[in-house]
C-alpha cells in the first residue's frame, strides 16, 4: 500500500492526539465569571469585586453598565476602595 | 561575523511577520530567505491559489450566466485564456511579495539571500556571511511528500506527477487530472480544475476526504463536489503509477485511472536540513515547541509549518509574533482552539474550535444548532444556497466552543465567529446581537437563536 | 368578535417576526396584512434590490473578465435579458415570500388579508371581521414620500417620474436615469443602473450623499461612484420637473438633466392611516415609543419603519422581538449604536456605531485606525481593491464604538464588528483575534493593530 504522510498541510482541526491537543486544553472545572473586555479592565479601574456583580447581560454577562453600577452604589459609603486582585 | 538581536531562517508568513514584529519591538534583526520572501503562502500556496480560484469562479458563474438574465449568444465564445490566467497570477504575487519585500526594508530587517544553517544556537552560516545573535527564530516551512509508490519517480520525472507548486503553472490547461489525496489543498485544486471544465478524480485512502472536519461540512463538501462533476473515489489504494494512469484497489477491485496529470497532495514534511547540529527535538508532527514556540534548545524558537500544529499562514504568522513577543520578554501564547481555518471551495467552508465529534470527546456537555443558507433571503438571492452554519456549545454557560460554515462567504464569515470565542461569547450573545438583512451572517444568529431556544425563519419540529 | 392575546398589523420583517415571536413565548396572535406578506422588505425592498444587484454585479465582472484571464469573443454578444432579470427577480421573492407564509402558518398564528383600523386599543376591524386583543403590535411601516415639486405630480402621472417600488419593476432597461436623493436606497439604485449600462445621474441637494455616515466612508464611495461614470451633482436645488427633464439650480447656475426615468428618492413617511382614534404620539420622525416599543397608550406598541428610528428591516424585526418580549413580560431593549447597517454598493458599505465625528460630539476620548483593503492580499487576489475599515474607540478602555467598512464583501464582514460591539470588545481583544490568511478579515485586524501600536502589514510613518 501507499506511504502516506502523517502531515496534511492546512488540516483544519488538531487531531485529539496527546501532543497536540495538550497545548490548550481549556481548565473547565472552575467556575467563571462571564464579563465583557470593558467590565473587567472598569472592574479592576474602580476597585470593584467583579465575581461580586450581578450581571445584566446575556447569560448573566457582566457589562460595563453593572460595574459602574457596582461602582456608584458602594462609592458613597465606601472612601477607601480597596482596589480588587480579581481580574479573571 | 555580523551581530544580531534576533536571526529569523525563512521568510514566509511565520518569519517575515516574526521578523517585523521583533523589530518593531525593538530588536536589530536578520532575515535569510533561500527562495523569495512571502515563503509558499505568497509565492506558491494562499495567494497563487485564490487568484486562480477568482477567476474560476467568474468562470462558472458566467456559464450560468443565462439564469441570472444575461445572455451570451455563443457560450462557445467564452473561452479560458490559459497565459493571461498565469499571467495574471505571476502580477498578482509580485505585487504582493514586493509590498512584503518594501514592508521588511521600511521596518529595517537586514535581509540575507541564501540557504542558511546553524552551526550552534547562536550561530547561522548563509553563503558568505556568518551571522550570530542570542535568539534565532527557525521558521523553514515545509516540503511537499512525494509518497514512495511503485512507479511514481519516473512518473514525477516525466511529468505526469506534480505537486501543488506545479499545479498553479502547468504550460495548459489539462483534460483531466487525478487528485491524489483529499485534504483540503486537495479539495481547493479539485473546486479549481473542475470550475475551469477539466475532468477531476479524487483519489482518497480514508473513508472520507477533509478527515477531522466536523462530519456536517464533510458530507456537505463531499456531496456537492460529486454533484458538480467530480468524482470522488475514498477507501482506495494506490498501487502504482504508470505514467498518466494510477492503478489502485477499491472494495477489493483492481481499478485504474488515466489523466493527463496526476496531482500528489498527501502531506508535507517539515524543512529541517542545515538544523541537525542544534538537538532541537522533532516528533512526527515536526519540531516541538512549548507555548511560547521555544524549542528545547534555549533561545531556539521555531513557529509555522515546520512545528506541524496547524499549517497555516495565520497560524505561522501568529506564531511568528508569538516568538517575537517571548523573546522581547512578553510570554504570550496562542488557543489553537480559537484558530480559524478555511477551505476556498465552491461553496467555502470556514471552521473554527471543536467538531461536534471533538467536543463530545474532549467531554463536554455538548449542544449543537445548525442552520441551512437555504432558509436565508439573500443566500436566495444569490443563488447559492448550499450550505448552513453549525454552532458547538458548552452547555454548561452557553459558551461557543465551535463554529462550522459552508456558505459562498464562509471564508469572510468565520471572522465573527472568531472574535466571539476570542472575547469568551456564548450562544446567547450571538443570538442577541442584531445582524443585518439581507446577509448571510444572519445564519449564524438564526443557528444561535435556535440553540437558545426557538430560531425565527425555520420549521424546527 | 374574534378575541386574541396580541394583534399585529402589517407583515413585514417587523410584524411577521412580532407575530412569529409572540405566538413562539404562547400568544395567541392575529396578523393584519394589507398587501403581500413580508412587507416593503421581502416585496419591494431589500430582497428584489439584492436579486438585482446579483446579476448587475455579474454583468459587471463579465464586462471586465479578459482581465481575469477569461476571454470572450464578442463582448456585444452579451446581452442584458430584461425580461429574464424581472422573472427571476420575482421567482426569488415569490420563493421567499412562500417561505415566510409557510412559516407564519406554522406557527399558528391566524392571518386576516385585507387594510385593518383600530377603533380603540384593543379593537381592530379588518374588512367584515372584528379582532381584540389586550395588546395591539404596530407595524404598518411607511411610504414613499414624493415632494412637491412643480411639475411632479403630473411627471409620475405620465410615467416619467417613479420610486423605488416602480425602479424594481421596468418594463425595459432604462437609457439613462436621473435619482433624486442621496441615501441609501439612492446610491443603490445607482449601483444597479450604473453596472448595468444605463447613465446615472445623481441629484444631491445637500453637500454630500450619505449624509450621517463616516466622512470616510462617504467621500471614499463618492469617489468611486464618480470614477465609475455615475454623475453626482451635489448642492443642487430641484426647482421644476417637466416629463424626463428635471431642473435644478447649481452655484448660481439654472441647469437641466433629461432622462428616460426619474426616481424620487427623497425620504419615507410613516404609514398611520387608519389608527387615528388611538391618540397615539408622533414626532417628525414617526411613533414615538419607550425603550420596550410601547406608545404612550398602553398596551399599543409600535415598530419598524413607521417609528423611524433606523429605516431598516432588522431594526424592525429586533424591534418586533422585543415588543413580543415586553407584551411577554420580558423587558428588552436595542441599543441602537450596536446595530449595524449595510450598502450594497460595489464596493459594499457595512457600518456599525459611532462615526469619528459622532463619536466626537458624544464626548468620547476618540481614538481612530484605518487600514486600506489595497494592502490585504485577497483583495489584490480579487481584483477590488477599494475600501478601508476605520475602527473607532474609546481611549479610556479601548472599547470599540464604531466600525466602517468598505470591501466587496463588506456587509458580511460587519457582524464581526457587530458580535465584537455586543460582547464589549476592545481594539486588543481584535487584534489577539487570529484572523484566517487571506481574508478581507484580516483588515480588521490589522487596523485594531494599528489602534493598539503598530499594524504589521503597512507601511505607517
Ligand atoms: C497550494 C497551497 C495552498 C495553501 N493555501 C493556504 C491558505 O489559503 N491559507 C492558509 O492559511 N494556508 C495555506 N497554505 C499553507 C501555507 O502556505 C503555509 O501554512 C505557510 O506558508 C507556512 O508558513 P511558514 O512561514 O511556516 O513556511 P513557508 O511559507 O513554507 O516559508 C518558509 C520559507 O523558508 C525558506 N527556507 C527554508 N529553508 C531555509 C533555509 N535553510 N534558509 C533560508 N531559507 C529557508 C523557504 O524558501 C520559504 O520561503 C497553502 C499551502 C499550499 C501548498
Ligand atoms: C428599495 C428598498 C431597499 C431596501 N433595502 C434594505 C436592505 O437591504 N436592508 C434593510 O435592512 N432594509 C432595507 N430597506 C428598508 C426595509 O425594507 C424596511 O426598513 C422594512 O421593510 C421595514 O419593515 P416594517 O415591518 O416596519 O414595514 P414594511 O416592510 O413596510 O411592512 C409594513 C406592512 O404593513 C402593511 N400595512 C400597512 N398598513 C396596513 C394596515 N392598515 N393594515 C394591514 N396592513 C398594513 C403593508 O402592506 C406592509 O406589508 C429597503 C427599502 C427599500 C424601499
Amino acid at each position: 500500500t501507499a506511504v502516506v504522510g502523517e502531515i496534511e498541510i492546512s488540516d483544519a482541526v488538531i487531531p485529539s492526539s496527546g501532543e497536540g491537543s495538550a497545548v490548550s486544553e481549556p481548565s473547565r472545572a472552575t467556575t467563571k465569571v462571564l464579563a465583557t473586555p470593558v467590565a473587567r479592565k472598569m472592574a479592576k479601574d474602580l476597585g470593584v469585586d467583579i465575581s461580586t456583580v450581578k450581571g445584566t447581560g446575556p447569560q448573566g454577562r457582566v457589562m460595563k453598565a453593572d460595574i459602574q453600577a457596582a461602582a456608584d452604589t458602594k462609592a458613597p459609603s465606601d472612601g477607601a476602595k480597596a482596589p480588587s486582585a480579581d481580574t479573571s | 561575523m555580523k551581530t544580531y538581536d534576533v536571526i529569523v531562517v525563512g521568510g514566509g508568513p511565520g518569519g517575515y511577520v516574526a521578523a517585523i514584529k521583533a523589530s518593531q519591538l525593538g530588536s536589530k534583526v536578520a532575515l535569510i530567505e533561500g527562495d523569495r520572501i512571502g515563503g509558499v503562502c505568497l509565492n506558491y500556496g494562499c495567494i497563487p491559489t485564490k487568484t486562480l480560484l477568482r477567476s474560476a469562479k467568474l468562470y462558472q458563474d458566467l456559464m450560468i450566466s443565462e439564469s441570472f438574465g444575461i445572455d451570451i449568444e455563443n457560450l462557445s465564445d467564452v473561452k479560458i485564456n490559459w497565459d493571461n490566467l498565469m499571467k495574471r497570477k505571476d502580477t498578482v504575487v509580485n505585487k504582493i511579495v514586493g509590498g512584503v519585500e518594501q514592508l521588511v526594508k521600511y521596518n529595517k530587517i537586514d535581509v540575507f539571500k541564501g540557504y542558511g544553517h546553524a552551526t550552534d544556537a547562536h550561530t547561522v552560516v548563509v553563503g558568505e556571511e556568518t551571522l550570530s545573535a542570542k535568539n534565532l527564530i527557525l521558521a523553514t516551512g515545509s516540503s511537499v511528500l512525494i509518497p514512495s509508490i511503485p512507479g511514481i519517480d519516473d512518473a514525477v520525472t516525466a511529468g505526469y506527477v506534480i505537486d501543488s507548486t506545479g499545479a498553479i503553472k502547468l504550460p495548459k490547461q489539462p483534460n483531466s487530472i487525478t487528485i491524489l489525496g483529499g485534504g483540503v489543498i486537495a479539495i481547493e485544486f479539485a473546486t479549481l480544475f473542475n470550475s475551469l471544465g477539466t475532468k477531476v478524480t479524487i483519489l482518497q485512502r480514508s473513508d472520507t476526504i477533509l478527515k477531522n472536519l466536523d462530519a456536517d461540512v464533510r458530507t456537505t463538501i463531499q456531496r456537492h463536489l460529486t454533484d458538480t462533476g467530480v468524482e470522488i473515489v475514498t477507501n482506495s489504494s494506490i498501487s502504482r503509477v504508470d505514467n498518466g494512469t494510477v492503478h489502485y484497489t477499491h472494495e477489493g477491485k483492481e481499478l485504474s485511472v488515466t489523466s493527463d496529470i496526476i496531482l500528489a497532495s498527501l502531506g508535507r514534511t517539515p524543512n529541517l536540513k542545515g538544523f541537525e547540529p542544534l538537538g532541537i527535538k522533532v516528533d512526527k508532527r515536526g519540531v516541538v515547541v512549548d507555548e511560547h514556540m521555544q524549542t528545547n534548545v534555549k533561545g531556539v524558537y521555531a513557529i509555522g509549518d515546520m512545528c506541524g500544529k496547524m499549517m497555516l499562514a495565520h497560524v505561522a504568522s501568529a506564531e511568528g509574533i508569538v516568538a517575537a513577543e517571548a523573546i522581547h520578554g512578553d510570554k504570550t501564547s496562542i488557543n489553537y482552539h480559537k484558530v480559524p481555518s478555511c477551505i476556498y471551495s465552491f461553496p467555502e467552508v470556514g471552521v473554527i474550535g471543536y467538531s461536534e465529534e471533538a467536543a463530545i470527546e474532549a467531554g463536554y456537555d455538548v449542544g449543537t444548532s445548525m442552520f441551512p443558507l437555504s432558509a436565508n433571503g439573500k443566500a436566495v438571492a444569490e443563488g447559492e444556497t448550499t450550505g448552513f452554519v453549525k454552532i458547538v456549545h458548552d452547555k454548561k454557560y452557553g459558551e461557543v466552543i465551535g463554529v462550522h460554515i459552508v456558505a459562498s462567504h464562509a471564508t469572510d464569515m468565520i471572522a465573527e465567529a472568531a472574535v466571539s470565542m476570542e472575547l469568551e461569547g456564548t450562544i446567547y450573545d450571538i443570538a442577541k446581537t442584531v445582524h443585518p438583512h439581507p446577509t448571510l451572517s444572519e445564519i449564524v444568529m438564526e443557528a444561535a437563536h435556535g440553540a437558545v431556544d426557538k430560531p425565527i425563519h425555520i420549521i424546527k419540529r
